[in-house]
């Protein structure tokens, strides 16, 4: 039994070392590669998923890795998409636009952050739901910048003469670059000492204090980079869709962003980008199947996709990857097991676990 | 003066619909832990399945009986077939798994009813009732009763009785409630029947006010979670209390306050939910208490 | 061809890239070329013509969505029932609809535009100022027509801004500038009280309406309030403007179950004032009955359309015709509670218009015949109004008429009272 | 008379296997103890005994197997388990906590006298008999987990690390309180304890597991005089 179990570790260790050296450069020729071969439609799809991905990722640090509930992440990327929406209608610019379109969402969510976080848990769910819910009808009041209702559009990042691309493979391309960069500062960041610091954080706010590690500060570090990944992800929107409204931020895109990330696979850098194809292709999917059934069909497929994979998709490409990184469940770990390889073993049919207790 | 009062009046009765969601809120979470998201979305379901009774001939109030003993069982059956599955895993994906549900069921009652407004004949008349100059609706009179009364019963169910007790104990700690000889699974069950029943009975109180349509409740839930997180999750007078407050507090100060006025009335809750938690982490009413969203 | 094409410079330096643009050079081609030859744009055939709708379908907007689809789809599944629509090339095509839901989201209906404007020769009668706009832009670049869509925005009846666009349904200050005029030619002095949704669509009524009264001596308005589209009641905002002594209200709100229960809040309230609401929220059974209109001294609304409820168009034979076809062809079974099923099926006239006067199978060609069309009466269109898209600045329907209330449907009406 | 019988029990969660053959005995008003290392299956075998875990092998309850009931019913039977970290009802006051663990019983009166009898034992809770559980100390907290597990009245107590991150006067004060409820009640006990002297304080004797298996079973005075145990579990 445990050499069997040995076997699989071995083989699969090996595969990961394969992986690890040949995966990124296979990942870099692919997405350099993918926009030059798909015709335009794709590239959009592919484009918008990026969006997503960014955005679902900044609702991840928050809640997935640092574990405080948010329900208002779709506010900081409508935030970014103003940002950039008034900076290009203005001739600012690009990069003055994109360096703002990160940093007033972050420094919004910083003081947010900071009233919110002193509260705990719960008042950092309802703030949170306050931003969206508030940031309409804000929206609507600050016309002048916002354009009111009727929204912003703005164009930019065409394809330049010299590079001899189409529109929609040069806007794929930087947001791929964009996307990527960020995607690529959040992995080193979370799986470095910042990670398991806000790991800490979410499992036991007191284990962390008793250790030195304020709970506070790091909350409000990991909402802060949240909304900050969510500018990011709004400058991604208005570069993609060209257009922001009021509408953008409503309360229900982001609960939708929310089933993105538990879909995708909560802290999980995959589990990011399958939460934003999730977010982009299952509209497409119920529009192709029946246009008048959409809630219906999403519904489905949501309960679908969580009663066959709890963990979200995710937990799909988990063995192939870096498989034993085992979840955060609430498991009392109901023996103390010798290794933690028969803890991630455990985890998933342990019968009886207390839900709810102290944390 | 008048207008006034007659403000604070409006604030009630419209506070009063928050509330009859807030209630089938709290009962959920005291008997589950969790909040359900598709609470609203299973109260519209129920209010259209007393509205196809009624289109079939049923009188009003037996239609709404059998939506609520229908309710009941759904519920039951949510929670032994779906929920089930998630319960004792991470509780951000359950909630996600409601959103779900509430998904699921707006768009099948958008199937089979359409997304038209459907009339829905309310068991109060229409009729104002004036009193030193402010007028006030026998309906909202009405649902204003229905809803206390609900909450005094949900009261005593939860401090008073060993039904309560024990709904309660499952949801802080099914293993030691089965422990101590609790039938865990049944009272999870029970627990989500008796909060859709009383989804039943708010979603026929408000769907006269609301008209019939399958997002119905989208817009009240977020008032009523406000609700729920100001009166404190395990007080149903709290919640009710906290849904009059916010009623009333907003409309004073749409018209009162310049700054916010009538499009950002919906501020209120929020600024009144910092203020409070600031001051009582617990809610108004709550007791201290661990809570997962 | 849909889009413009440049040529390549060779860029890229990687070894991979170049193969692939090879591969890109594959994929790109093959779109564009319709089956009637060179010049036919994407979508269209000798017998088949491919419209495409993005609108939606779930949602708290989906209602009228519904209608919007279903008016079309009615129109042109009975056509096509008879054997197609007879185009101005000489050929008979039937004609396809292409419809998708975007659930109000901007976002999504950018992207089913761009899953569709390869596919469909023209996107038509989508739902929605921020969904219509989220795409305007795209659609000028590509040259797809955005046409008779269902908003009232006006910049999409601006032809130097939209050359690709045009809006269907009155523009909201038209609607509201008719009331105005109405009550300032009552002559009597009047007190008006606005409540409008805080969003173009009310602030385009109330803009109508004020600049239609700007001036009158005989008008003044006493107070002026909004709420919000996802505001639960309206009680609050009914309560203080009874208090300021209006005679009539102007009320330029979207949503059925707040009009419903505007309307019996004022009566609790024993305020009773003449009562201005908009065409697409004043149905006579969705809206006027069950908030029991008959208790005001007048319900006034302002429309182009004959509302297949009332009684004096029972009879009607377009209205007969219209429902049949819903019926069968448009896959709504119920009477249609929202306007919009009717807008929609003028919609599909108004585009069997323009398509018998197109000589060739362009989107260019098009457009030219669609901005053609002049005093044309499509079904269902009430008496002085009518369809003409010559003038720029306004919609396809750029007039309407005041209409008043009568306990069962609506009689247009000349004067106040 | 034996009151429960283990006879070659194996456990596995999932995969993973985690009892190899545990075989135990407790006499009518006995008590037994349960020693070994980190994973050597104790907690499994408690759990195996309340029904939490999926079992293989006989678990005889009065005359009963029953083995594969569920929780509920085996509680129901008269078995009481006092679970590793407390699991008290945080949420609720002392006072429900003890209702809740009288959920099984319709004398009122009995219930009433039966929470009067564990203020009694445990002083500590008295005053504090209002607030939410999770308001209270560690000690408290173990003391009304034990006061829980015996308002139902049980025949056999499982008790799972009573000590565990207690302070020891405390911990002390807990095992008095347990000695003197078995010497009073005669509840029958099966005791998971790492602390082996403490454990002595109460049982008569214990077993010891390794990796999931019974190696080794003796009277509390004969486990005591062996080396390897008292080098192992009491401390030199």
């Amino acid at each position: 039994m445990a050499g069997a179990r040995m076997t699989t570790a071995a083989l699969s260790d090996r595969q990961r070392s394969w992986l690890r050296r040949a995966g990124p450069l296979l990942l870099v020729v692919v997405l350099v590669v993918v926009p030059l071969v798909f015709p335009e439609s794709v590239n959009e799809t592919i484009a918008r998923i990026g969006v997503f991905a960014v955005a679902v990722l900044g609702l991840n640090v928050v809640m997935g890795y640092a574990g405080q509930v948010s329900l208002g992440q779709i506010f900081f990327l409508g935030l970014g998409a103003y940002v950039t929406a008034y900076g290009v209608s203005n001739d600012w610019n690009i990069v003055v636009v994109f360096v703002l379109a990160c940093l007033i969402p972050a420094f919004v969510g910083l003081l947010v952050a900071l009233a919110a976080a002193r509260l705990g848990g719960l008042a950092i769910a309802m703030v949170t739901v306050a931003l969206p819910i508030v940031g309409v009808p804000l929206a609507k009041r600050l016309s002048e910048f916002t354009g009111g209702s009727q929204g912003l559009s703005a164009r930019f990042g065409d394809a330049p003469e010299w590079s001899g691309l189409y529109d929609d493979q040069w806007r794929l391309y930087l947001v791929l670059a964009i996307g990527g960069a960020v995607f690529l500062l959040t992995r080193n960041l979370v799986r470095g000492k910042y990670g398991r610091v806000l790991g800490i954080v979410k499992k036991n706010e007191n284990v962390a204090s008793s250790v030195g590690i304020s709970p506070y500060r790091y909350k409000v570090l990991a909402f802060t980079l949240a909304s900050l990944i969510g500018g990011v992800s709004g400058f991604l929107y208005m570069l993609v869709i060209q257009y922001t409204s009021p509408e953008t931020m409503s309360f229900g895109h982001s609960i939708q962003l929310l089933a993105a990330m538990v879909i995708g696979g909560a802290a999980s850098i995959v589990g990011s980008v399958l939460g934003g194809a999730y977010y982009v292709l299952v509209p497409q999917l119920t529009n192709l199947v029946d246009p008048s059934l959409t809630a219906l069909l999403q519904g489905a497929v949501l309960l679908v996709v969580l009663f066959v994979l709890p963990g979200g998709l995710a937990s799909l490409a988990r063995p192939l990857g870096r498989g034993r990184r085992s979840r955060a469940r609430h498991d009392p770990a109901p023996l103390i097991t010798p290794s933690a390889t028969t803890k991630s073993g455990s985890a998933a049919d342990t019968p009886e676990t207390e839900r709810q207790g102290h944390p | 003066m008048a207008t006034f009062i007659q403000l604070i009046v409006d604030g009630l009765s419209t506070g009063s619909v928050y509330a009859a969601i807030a209630l089938a809120l709290v009962l959920v979470h005291q008997a589950t832990g969790l909040i359900n998201f598709a609470q609203g979305g299973m109260a519209v379901l129920a209010a259209y399945s007393a509205w196809w009774l009624l289109s079939r001939g049923v009188p009003l109030v037996l239609a709404i009986s059998a939506s609520v003993l229908l309710s009941f069982a759904f519920g039951a059956v949510v929670e032994r077939w779906l929920m089930r599955r998630f319960e004792r895993g991470d509780p951000d994906t359950a909630v996600v798994v409601t959103i779900g549900l509430l998904t699921l069921i707006t768009g099948v009652c958008g199937w089979l009813f359409t997304y038209n407004n459907q009339q829905f004949p309310s068991l109060f008349s229409l009729d104002a009732v004036t009193f030193l100059g402010v007028s006030v609706s026998q309906r909202s009179i009405g649902t204003t009763v229905v809803i206390v009364v609900v909450m005094l019963l949900l009261q005593a169910l939860f401090a008073g009785t060993k039904l309560g007790l024990a709904l309660r104990a499952v949801a802080i700690n099914p293993q030691s409630a089965a422990f101590s000889g609790l039938p865990v699974e049944r009272l999870l069950m029970v627990g989500w029947g008796l909060a859709a029943a009383l989804g039943a009975i708010a979603g026929a109180l408000v769907a006269p006010q609301l008209t019939l349509t399958p997002g119905m409740l989208d817009n009240a839930l977020v008032y009523a979670l406000a609700a729920v997180i100001l009166g404190g999750l395990s007080s149903p007078i709290g919640v009710v209390v906290a849904a009059w407050m916010i009623g009333v507090l907003e409309n004073l100060a749409a018209v009162y306050v310049p700054l916010i006025g009538y499009d950002l009335k919906v501020a209120v809750p929020f600024i009144l939910i910092f203020v409070v938690l600031v001051v009582r982490p617990q809610g108004l009413f709550g007791r201290k208490t661990v809570v997962r969203v | 061809m849909s889009r413009h094409f440049r040529s390549r410079k060779a860029l890229v330096i990687a070894v991979a890239s170049t193969l692939a643009l090879t591969f890109a050079g594959c994929s790109r081609e093959g779109g564009g070329d319709g089956a009637t030859g060179a010049a036919a744009s994407p979508g269209i055939t000798d017998t088949t013509v491919r419209l495409g709708i993005s609108t939606p379908l779930s949602g708290s907007t989906a209602g009228p969505g519904t209608c919007t689809v279903a008016g079309v789809k009615a129109y042109f599944g009975a056509k096509n029932a008879a054997g197609g629509v007879a185009f101005g090339d000489g050929k008979t095509r039937t004609v396809e609809i292409e419809a998708l839901d975007d659930g109000y989201d901007p976002q999504r209906a950018k992207a089913n535009y761009d899953s569709l404007k390869d596919d469909v020769f023209a996107m038509t009668a989508g739902l929605g100022t921020p969904t219509n706009r989220a795409w305007r832009e795209a659609a000028i670049a590509d040259e797809v027509p955005q046409v008779l869509v269902m908003t009232g925005d006006p910049l999409f009846s601006d032809t130097q801004e939209s050359p690709w666009q045009l809006g269907f349904v009155p523009i909201y200050q038209n609607e509201g500038e008719a009331f105005g005029k109405l009550l300032v030619a009552s002559g009597a002095p009047h007190k008006v009280a606005i409540l409008s949704q805080n969003d173009d669509y009310g602030a385009g009524y109330v803009e109508g309406f004020k600049s239609a009264v700007e001036g009158a001596a005989n008008i003044e308005i006493v107070d002026e309030l909004t709420y919000e589209a996802t505001d639960t009641s309206v009680d609050a905002q009914i309560t203080q403007l009874s208090a300021s002594g209006a005679d009539v209200i102007f009320n330029a709100m979207s949503l059925v179950p707040l009009v419903v229960s505007a309307l019996q809040k004022a009566q609790q309230l024993n305020w009773l004032p003449s009562w201005f609401l908009p065409s697409n929220t004043s149905s006579p059974g969705a809206v006027v009955e069950p908030g029991g209109g008959a208790a005001f001294p007048g319900i006034y609304s302002v429309s182009f359309a004959k509302a297949p409820a009332s009684p004096a168009f029972a009879g009607d034979e377009d209205v007969q015709t219209y429902l049949a076809a819903l019926k069968e062809h448009g896959d709504y079974p119920d009477a249609p509670a929202f306007p919009h099923c009717q807008w929609s099926w003028m919609v599909g006239a108004t585009l069997e218009q323009a398509f018998t006067t197109m000589t060739e199978p362009t989107r260019d060609d098009f457009m030219r015949a669609l901005r053609s069309i002049e005093n044309f009466e499509a079904p269902l269109m009430l008496p002085g109004t009518a369809v003409t898209t010559t003038e720029s600045g306004q919609p396809a329907v750029p007039t309407v008429v005041v209409q008043k209330y009568n306990g069962k449907g609506y009689d247009t009406v000349e004067s106040l009272g | 008379m034996t009151l429960l019988e283990l006879e070659d029990v194996t456990a596995s969660y999932g995969p993973v296997q985690v009892l190899d053959g545990v075989s135990l005995s407790v006499p009518e008003n006995g008590a037994v103890g349960i020693l070994g290392a980190n994973g050597a299956g104790k907690t499994t075998t408690l759990r195996a005994i309340s029904a939490t875990v999926r079992t293989g092998g006989r678990i005889v309850f009065d005359g009963e197997d029953i083995r594969g009931r569920r929780p509920d019913k085996v509680a129901a039977l008269g078995i009481a388990h006092v679970p590793e970290g407390r699991g008290t009802f945080g949420d609720l006051t002392v006072r429900e906590n003890l209702r809740v663990g009288a959920y099984l019983r319709k004398d009122r009166k009995g219930i009433e006298s039966d929470i009067e009898y564990c203020l009694d034992l445990f002083p500590n809770l008295q005053d504090r008999i209002r607030s939410n559980a999770s308001a209270l100390s560690g000690g408290e907290q173990q003391m009304l987990a034990v006061g829980r597990a015996i308002m139902s009245k049980p025949r056999l107590l499982l008790l799972d690390e009573a000590s565990l991150g207690l302070a020891p006067t405390t911990a002390k004060a807990v095992y008095d309180a347990i000695r003197r409820l078995r010497i009073e009640s005669g509840i029958a006990m099966v005791v998971v304890e790492q602390n082996a002297n403490l454990a002595f304080t109460v049982v008569d004797s214990a077993t010891v597991l390794e990796t999931g298996r019974s190696v080794l079973t003796g009277t509390s005075a004969e486990l005591r005089g062996m080396d390897e145990i008292r080098r192992a579990y009491l401390g030199g």
